[in-house]
Order: C-alpha cells, then structure tokens, then sequence
C-alpha cells in the first residue's frame, strides 16, 4: 500500500512491496532491497547496501487522526516520521485547518506551586506565569508570546498531568 | 558492633548498589518502600521488604520512626542510609544507636558539625583548611542584600542544610538576588526541611574538586584520591571522573591532607567526601563536607580496585581500615554518566514513566548501576537518576571512548532519558582536552544528531512494514492466527481500520 | 598495515566484544552472518552486515572465499577470526594477505606450525620448554594401540588438528581405546576437517594452566601472566581464572619464559596462548599453543586493565607493543564462568531455543560478554556458549563472592542453562580452596537446590494468582477491557474455560 | 476457586482470596496474608511475613490435560509445579492410567549420527542405542533399562526435535 511520509516538512511517497522472499522499498519512486525483520517486539533490524540499522518503533500521538505517527528511536534518540495513506491527504487538504491558542500545557506531571498571574492579566512575551515542581524541582513556565490570561484551570497545589491544560491565553488583539 | 542483618533506608540504584555488597559479604538484607515502591528494583532484590507509607518521602523515607520499627521487626541489626533521605540526619542515627542498631556512617555529632554549611566552614577555618570568602552564618534576606553588596557580585546563595546542588544559584546582581532568594529558600524548605540560606563570593569558572577520604574507630585516616565534578547543570552534578585532569602530584597530596585536616577536626568515621572549588591557578577552597556515601563513589571504586560499601560495613563493626594509605593504588582513569528521566528537547525537564524498553551496555570496563528495570516505574516523587554508567580506561581518553561506546548501547523506551545528550558530550572538545569548568554546560550546545537519508529511509521501511503488518492482522478473522500469538505485538492497540 | 574498516569473521559474544573495541577505535565493523544468525546481536551491532550462506558453518562461517567476497564488497581492510572457525586456518590467512587484506592474527606460517598439535610438539622440546611424554606424530589405530601398551595407560586420545576439547578423550585401557577411536576420529573430522588423532600419557589430576603472550611485527614480546582454566567438562572448560592459585612467582616467571621460548620459535605475532599441564609438585608441560584470541581472555584483561583486542588491532597495524614487560600489572584476581545453553539436569545436554527472558547482571566488577538478548535464538548449530560473565575482586574469595552474587541475578528464560550450576560450584569447597584439577567434576556434585516452605508457598501464591487473573479474563466479553491491553500477557495461550 | 497443587508427590489444597485491598492465601486450610504483584509479565514479586520472592513462571507442558502446569524459575533454577481443579482430580481418578511405554525420545534438536542397534536387537541396561549430534558434540543415548527394540524410527543422518520419537522398546517378557 502507498503512503505518504511526513518527517517535519519533508513528504515523500513510499511502498513497501514483498515478492518472492524479496522486499523493495520504494522512495518517491525509486526502487531499492531491503531486508527487514523484526527482531523485537517493535525492534526492526533493517539492513540496506550493506549497512545495519537497528530502528525501535513507538507510536505518537499525531493532531491529525488520519496521520499514523511513530515516534522512531536510533540509538536513543527519538525522531518523530509520521505516514499518511494518500486517499485521507487528499480529503483532509479539502477542509480547513483549526487555529491552534494559545494554550499552556503541562510539559511534565508535576504540582503547580504557584502561580504568578490571575485571569485577566496581559503578559508579555517571556513572562513567567507560574511554577511547576517536579522531582523536587521548581521550573517556571513563560508565555511564549505576548498575550492575555483568558482562563486559569488550575489552582495553587493541583496535581496535573503531562499535557494537561493550565491556563488559556488570547492575543491582545482578540481583547 | 555486630552488621549481620542490613536494613536499607533508601531506594533506586544506591539500595541496589549496598544490597549487591551485602550479599556478597553473606549479610541478608530488608528493603523499606513507599506505597508507589512495592515493584522496585531494591524490593525485588533484597531478602525483605516492608511498606513505609505512601509516596511522599516526607511520609515514607524521611519517618525516622518507621525506619526504626521496620528495623525492630525484621531484627535488622545496622542500617544503611546510603545517600539523601536520612543519610546526614544526626537525629537519626541518635535514635538508631539508642536503639541498639549501628547506623552505617559517621557519628552524629560529625554530621552535625558537617551538617550546617556555615557551621563547617568555620570547621574548615580552624583546622586551617582554606576557604572560599563568604559569611559565617545565615540572615534575613535584607542583610544577606547587605553582606552581597559588600563582597561584590557575582555571588553564590547556597541552602545552609543543603547538598546536590538544590537550592543553590549563581546571582549576578542586587535584582536577581531580591527574586532569586525567595525560591531558593522554598527549595530547601522542601528538599531538606530549612530555609536557611547562605550566600559565598562566586570564583569564575570553577571547578569542583572533591577528596574521597575515609576513617575509622581507631583513629586511622586514609585519603582516595580525588574526584572531579565540574559538568554540571543547574548546580547538579552530570558527569564524575577520577582522578582529576586538572591534578598534579603535588596538588592531590595538598588536598588529601587538607582534607584529613577536617576529617580530624570533627573525629570522622566512615566514608566521607570534602568537596573543594579549585581555580585556573589551582588554588583549592574548602566547600563542604559531605557526611555520607556519595553517588559518584563509583569512579574512586574503579581506579582504587575497593568496594566502598564494604569498606563502610567493616568500618561499623569496629574494624581498622583494611589499607594504609601508601598502599592504596591509582590505576587508571574512571569516568560516570548520571542517567537521567529528563528530555534533552524540553530543556531537560523531567520525564517520569514507565520505562517499556531497557537494554544496557556491557562488556569489558563498563558498569551499570542501575535501580530500574524494563516494565518498572520511574516516579515523579523521587529523583529522576535511574542509573549510573561508569567506565574505565587506562588513560583518559580511553575511558571516554569506553564511555561513548557504552552509551551508543544503551536503550531507553517509554520515557525520555539524557543518554544522546552524554553522547555528545563524550565527544565534544572542551570536555575530552580535560578544560572542564562547573558552568560549561551554561550555553547549550546540545543538538540531536541529523537523521542522514540512509537512517530516514530505514526508518520509513521499518514503519510501513510494521503498518503493513498490523494492517494485514487486522484483516484476518479473529482466531485464524497462524498459531502465533498476536500478544506480544503491542502495536496492536493502534489499529485503525 | 592499515586497519581502517574490520570485518569480524565470527557470530556470537566474540563477534560483539571485536565490535566494541573497534567502535571504541572509531574503526567501522562488518558482520557476516548465516541465514539462521539474520537477527543475532553481532548483525545488529555492527555497522555493515552481510549474509554468507546456510546455517552449517561449513556453509557459511568456513567457507574462504565467501568471508574474502564480503571483504572486497564492503571495502573492509582486515578481517578479525575471533576464535574457532577460520581463526587458526592458515589457508585463509594466507588468501586474505594475497589480497590486500590484514589477517588480524599471526603469521601463516606460524599457525601451520603450531597447527598440528604432534609438530608443536616438536617445536617445543626443540626450543627448550618440557612436555607430556606422548607419539610426535599421527598413526593409524593399530599403531596407535600400539604405542599405548608400550606408553603405559591412563593415556589421553587428541585430536591433531583440534581445540577446545573436541575429539579429546581419556582412555584407561586397551578395550576403551578401540572403542573410542573411530568417536574420536568422527568428532575429529566434523569439527576440524581432518581425522588424524594422536595419543599422550595421561598426567594424573593435572592442572590446565596457560600463558598468555603477545608478539609484535618488531620482535618484541611480552607475556600477560597464567591463567588457571581446570575446571572442565568433558574436556571444555567451564570456569577460567587469572591468576592461577597453584602458581608462586617463580613458577609463573619460569612458564613465561617457557612460553616466550615456543613463542619466539615460530616468529610469532599477535595474540597466543601456551597451554600447560601442571602436577601437584608445580612440574608443567607443554600441551599446544593456541595461535588466536581465547575465550577466556578476559580475565587477563581485567588483572592487566588490558584490551587485549586493541593490542591484536596496533600489532596488526604494525605498531609495537604498547608495553614492556616491567611494564605489565598484575592487579587482584578474575573469574570467569562460561554460560551455557545446556541442561544440568539432563547432562548438560545442548538445551537450544528462543530466550524468552533475560535479565543479566551488573554492578561493580561484574562484566558480561553476551552474544544474545531477549527474544533471539540459541540455534543448534553452534556452540552453546551464549555468554561469559566475568567478575574481578582483589582476592580470588572476594572474585568468587561477587561471582556468586553476580550469578544470582542472572535471568535466562525459554531455554535452560548452567547458571544455577556455577552457583553451586562457587560455593564449592575444593574450589573455593583453590584444590582444582581436570577432572573436579567428573564426579557429579550438582544437586537442585531444595525448595524450602516459604518458597513453596510463594510460587503456589504467584500461580494461583497467574491462573485466577487469566480466568477473570477469560470470562470478561472480548473489548470490554480496561484499556490495558491483553497483548503482554503471554499466557493467553494457555486459557482454558 | 480452590485448587490443588502438585509439587512432585506432595498435594495441597490452596486458594488466593482477594477481599478489601488484602490477598489471603489459604494452604491447606492454613491462612497467610501475601502481597503478590505482576512486575513484569510473567514475574511475580511476593511478600510474605516480610520476605521478597521473585518468582518467573513458565506454562509447562503436564501430560494430563486437566492439570495447569507451570515452570516456576526461582534464581534461575526451575522447579516444576502443578494446579488441578479438584473437581477435575475426581473425575479424573475416576479413569485408569495408561501404562508408559519404553519409547526413547530425543533429548534435544540435533541429527542422529549413528544407529547402534536395529529392529529386534535385545539390549540391556545402559546399553548405547544411538549416536547424536548437537552443537558438535557427540552424545550417546542409552537403554533406561533392559529390553527389545520393537521399531527404530529414525534413519541415520535424520534431523530431529525434543522429544521426537527415536525407537520403541518393549519389555523382554513381552516378547
């Protein structure tokens, strides 16, 4: 089956045909053997032109429900590559794409031991707008734009979990 | 005193670490854990295991009195603190002792004298050990303004009662002291129950020189060798190595016996470490001394050939020390990575979870202590170090090598961990000429590598098999299986139709 | 000679430990596999790899001219034997130099000199070193019996071509000697293409000492003390340790120069080891020398904080030796114990299979050299070794306590080895007393731990627990689950309603 | 659900009841309180009256169809264990057993080298029957006890599994 590729900006299409013991990866179009075996459970052991590569598989959640994303792991370090069956990159082009806010999220489980803003407050670009402790570390959380506190749904002492929401910001403009 | 039953008050690598001495010297040990503990490494491991509480340590490893019961009721006749939770807690060992049980380090009037920053300063003045210039006690915020003002910017605030480097800030000037000293003090509060601060003159591009020394009942004191510390991040300390590359002969003596010189003053016995900051002119000042077992302890075990642990248990029982110090050897070169929960994309935060993959390097000259194991959890409550990889080497650069190879194997799934970051620095210049200093990894220079297009398109075929795989499962009746069992293929869950 | 790019003609943990020095050299490796090895760890740890052939290695791991095809290919300028297979084939040598390839090993003409055991023989009482009174030459089995009458028995039965045990017997008599002969000569032949065998007085309990030594291009040489290696099974050894604890300083001096005398002889270079028969009264003699790297090579990596494979790749280079021999350290004493794929209690029997399960261990002084992970195959058609755990202490007690507690935590599951056996022999009393000979084990004294109460109750506990959670499963409506999915229970198989 | 557990020749009646946060197990009627964890799969961590036990179970193989059989590997050693359904275990003592005949199986994977005994030879015990080869060892199989070789089935140069069959041997009165 063709898919698309996604790493960052980058697409590329991509098949992988097995015929007769052989496997062919293909790249854009161009044809190339591989040999691909799991060795692991979500551990490939790919050999091509000679060179072994040891590729551990996780899954990532990807914004997009259609796109299929893994976060891929070479010697310990993560890569994020995403594939995307063509069909679906079509009709998802057709509509439209949501505006992300200006959410501030929880980058680590932790306890929110402070926070230095209040609802309605305009906050400019690098201004620290609550702490964190995790692991018996503090770490500030800062606006990563100007804006202003539109919600905060969390309270001083709250446990919240990687990801999850702790306040809201609207662009001033949006005032 | 008799050391025939073992209770650890700790958990993660070091628990792990005392009970593999314990058991090798025949001692059966008990393991203490917190509610979120009972699958841990150190439970498994030890011959007992009894529950102390729920996660908090302020509620499970820090509760003298639980320690002491579990202690009671397993007939444990010593304890081993290892390091942080109760390790410099002079009541503790007070209690313990009065308790009949022999607590493994020093006496409790050492640690008290050890215990307070200031205080072992002026320790350090009297047995004419140098110092860094700094006051001798600590103040409101409003004097310790004052006192900044007057020894001149940069300084150090550092936590009275603290260690590891928590607490503790670089402050450039009046400003960022007044914001700064606040959250200083509310991390000592929690890290170690005090709000006392410090503040000391900050020496420019320092590094940290520390002296493994040891002594026992009868008056015996032998120095090994020195360590340094000097790649740090946030205070903390990333990376050890002994002996130092900044160390002359000459040099090691002078600290060794400056050293000692504390060691003497406050009657130390067992293990103890006396941290120093050494400048480009290889003056060294006193810093502090730490009453315990420290984490880097395995890189002086490398190049010494002794088990320090074991050396801590013979010194309890009242033994002598087993060496003099013209028969302790230096050999070769010993580098430790701390390995670390943190996500060198998200500025190092920590990142607790379970860890779903765990492969660790081996061969020769290389050592892992690790508290962790595949399937286990690493907890937010805690420290996030999971592991220690230690390497030696004949040379220097040799146990760099070593090292780097050692990381190129590590595996960690599930949970984000700094061993790509120490890759990079095993192979960064400043750090392999040896030109450490504790603010070197200030400017980030970390970058993740470039997935060149070979990697991309292993990679990619690598996905799309894996999708192809999952996809031609999901078309097959249930049950029509090929007598392989879809278990253990835990993608399984991400099948979408 | 450049050694810029090393093809490793070898699987299992000897592929795997040449890679990690040669990564630690920055040196690219390449692996070749058979079509069984496709995910063996030495195919995943190298850089290249690529595939020769069918599962018997006379079809893939011997075969010349395919190891040299795959050379050419990948652009590998030398090419490392490891041991066993090509590593002692002077044929292959010879073909790798004529083109253009360094042969990391000694010269050809020094392997087919001490290739056959009967002319090494000779090569040695010629150089002055003292050998087991035995034929110096092959025979047919008439003779043979012939010359054993005259010799006296206990004789030992050897292969002339062989190593590491195979086609070697001991024969107490006339009628044990007609019989084992053709066995004999069979193994011979499946294992090192040539039948010939040849016969030696038998020493009674002797002892298996060797010395290790290392020639250079230069005439240099150096060697790296004994190592004791009596403890065997069927003629393969099982443990090896450095130093030996039969050997005194002078004894150790006289088999060096012994060794270096035999070594000299033949111009050797590189890697080899002097194998001795030792009696109770310290007499040794000259048995074969070993013209590659051993097994157990790294126990004198850790009592010389050698790499030995380093050394192999400057010499092969054209280095001179790192090293003098005043140079050359002898620091605390090493264990090794070979882990096998085998069944202590059904003989030791070959026990093949996936391993479902491993877990090995870590910590300080413990080094494992492993060939295999979790999820990969023991195949039957190599040897069963699939790991050597070594442990170093700074005596031979505390090697042996930190092996046994090192042997503890190792978990291999799916397959059955002789962890639990090392075990018990670590707790040995004539081993532990360092009263080894050849023949220790002949006698079995391997007995399965009892299983106590409370163990008993344990293991009930977790089963009883296994089966409930299965059936509680069992009973729920596929997807009804609790978002945790069903796929790492492995049991799942096994579900009856 | 109560069951019986066969170690060998012994025989208990156990049963784990989980009630309010704690794990009862009953052996033999004899209460103990347990804390039993699945920290990896496959691996239990148990606590009892305060000590650590690691166990690893294998599902085994038990010739009885109705018996659950596990390989619990404790430090690295394994020790066969057994449950039934009592219910099972009277319906089942209800039947007869079947005699085990002298069939002489394949201890491991490997080839057979050499046949040293043909169809209607007698052999006494101990007596070599054949050569095999594994992992380029050469390993005799003997005659458990004395007897007549009913039917070899296998050929020299034949590549077998665990536990294939090798020859049938009958008893010497049953000639």
């Amino acid at each position: 089956m063709k898919r698309t590729l996604l790493i960052g900006k980058e697409t590329h299409d991509v098949e992988l045909l097995r015929q007769d013991g052989v496997t062919t990866f293909l790249w854009d179009g161009a044809a190339q053997a591989v040999d691909i075996v799991e060795v692991e459970p979500g551990c490939w052991s790919v050999i091509l032109g000679g060179k072994s590569v040891d590729v551990r598989l996780d899954a990532a959640k990807n914004p997009d429900p259609d796109v299929q994303g893994f976060r891929a792991t070479l010697y310990d370090e993560p890569y994020e590559f995403a594939l995307q069956d063509p069909r679906k990159a079509l009709l998802a082009a057709a509509g439209g794409a949501a505006g992300s806010g200006g959410t501030l999220t929880a980058p680590m489980p932790g306890k929110v031991v402070k926070l230095l803003v209040k609802d309605g407050d305009l906050v400019t670009e690098g201004q620290p707008l609550l702490i964190m402790e995790a692991m018996k570390m503090q770490n500030e959380l800062r606006a990563s734009s100007a804006g202003k506190v539109s919600k905060i749904t969390v309270q001083e002492g709250a446990t919240v979990e990687t990801g999850g929401t702790l306040m809201i910001l609207v662009a001033p403009e949006a005032n | 005193m008799p050391v025939t039953k073992v209770l650890i008050a700790n958990r993660g690598e070091i628990a792990c670490r005392v009970i593999r001495t314990c058991r090798e010297m025949g001692i059966p040990t008990v393991a203490v854990y917190s509610d979120v503990d009972r699958g841990a490494l150190h439970v498994r491991m030890a011959d007992e295991a009894y529950c102390i509480g729920p996660a908090p340590a302020r509620e499970s490893y820090l509760v003298v009195e639980k320690i002491l019961n579990v202690a009671k009721q397993s007939g444990a006749d010593a304890i081993h603190p290892g390091y942080g939770f109760l390790s410099e807690n002079a009541e503790a060992a007070k209690l313990f002792e009065a308790n009949g049980i022999t607590f493994i380090g020093p006496r409790p009037e050492s640690i008290v004298q050890m215990g307070s920053k200031t205080a072992a300063r002026v320790v350090a003045i009297e047995a004419g050990c140098p110092v860094v210039p700094g006051i001798q006690e600590t103040m409101s915020d409003e004097d310790l303004l004052l006192e900044a003002e007057k020894m001149g910017f940069p300084i150090m605030v550092k936590a009275a009662m603290g260690g590891g480097g928590k607490g503790m800030r670089l402050v450039k000037n009046a400003e960022e002291l007044k914001t700064g000293l606040p959250r200083a003090r509310g991390e000592a509060l929690s890290s170690f129950g005090d709000d006392s601060v410090y503040i000391e003159k900050a020496i420019i591009q320092p590094r940290h020189i520390e002296i493994q020394i040891f002594g026992d009942q009868h008056g015996n004191y032998v120095y090994l060798w020195e360590r340094e510390c000097s790649v740090q991040r946030r205070h903390q300390k990333v990376i050890e190595e002994a002996p130092s590359p900044h160390v002359t002969p000459e040099m090691r003596a002078a600290m060794g016996e400056a050293a000692l010189k504390v060691a003497r003053a406050v009657n130390y016995v067992g293990a103890g470490t006396v941290e120093f900051l050494a400048d480009a002119d290889r003056n060294f000042y006193f810093l502090e001394m730490n009453t315990r077992l420290q984490v880097e302890h395995c890189v002086t075990e490398w190049i010494t050939g002794l088990d320090l642990v074991k050396w801590q248990i013979l010194v309890a029982r009242g033994e002598k020390l087993p060496l003099t110090q013209s028969e302790i050897k230096l050999n070769g070169w010993a580098m430790e990575c701390r390995i670390y929960a943190e996500d060198p994309d998200k500025n190092f935060m920590p990142s607790p979870g379970k860890i779903s993959f765990l492969r660790t390097p081996s061969g020769p000259n290389v050592r892992d202590d690790s508290g962790v194991y595949e399937g286990s959890e690493v907890s937010m409550f805690y420290d996030p170090m999971i592991s220690k990889l230690s390497t030696w080497g004949p040379t220097r650069l040799e146990a760099i090598d070593k090292m780097r190879t050692a990381l190129g194997e590590y595996r960690i799934g599930g949970i984000r961990s700094n061993v790509a970051f120490h890759e990079v620095l095993m192979q960064h210049e400043p750090f392999r000429s040896g030109s450490l200093h504790t603010g070197m990894l200030d400017k980030p220079f970390w970058k993740k590598k470039e997935v060149g297009p070979n990697l991309k398109f292993a990679v990619a075929a690598a996905m799309v098999a894996e999708l192809d795989d999952e996809e031609r499962r999901a078309s097959q009746p249930v049950g029509s299986g090929d007598g392989k069992p879809d278990a253990w293929k835990h993608w399984g869950k991400f099948n979408r139709l």
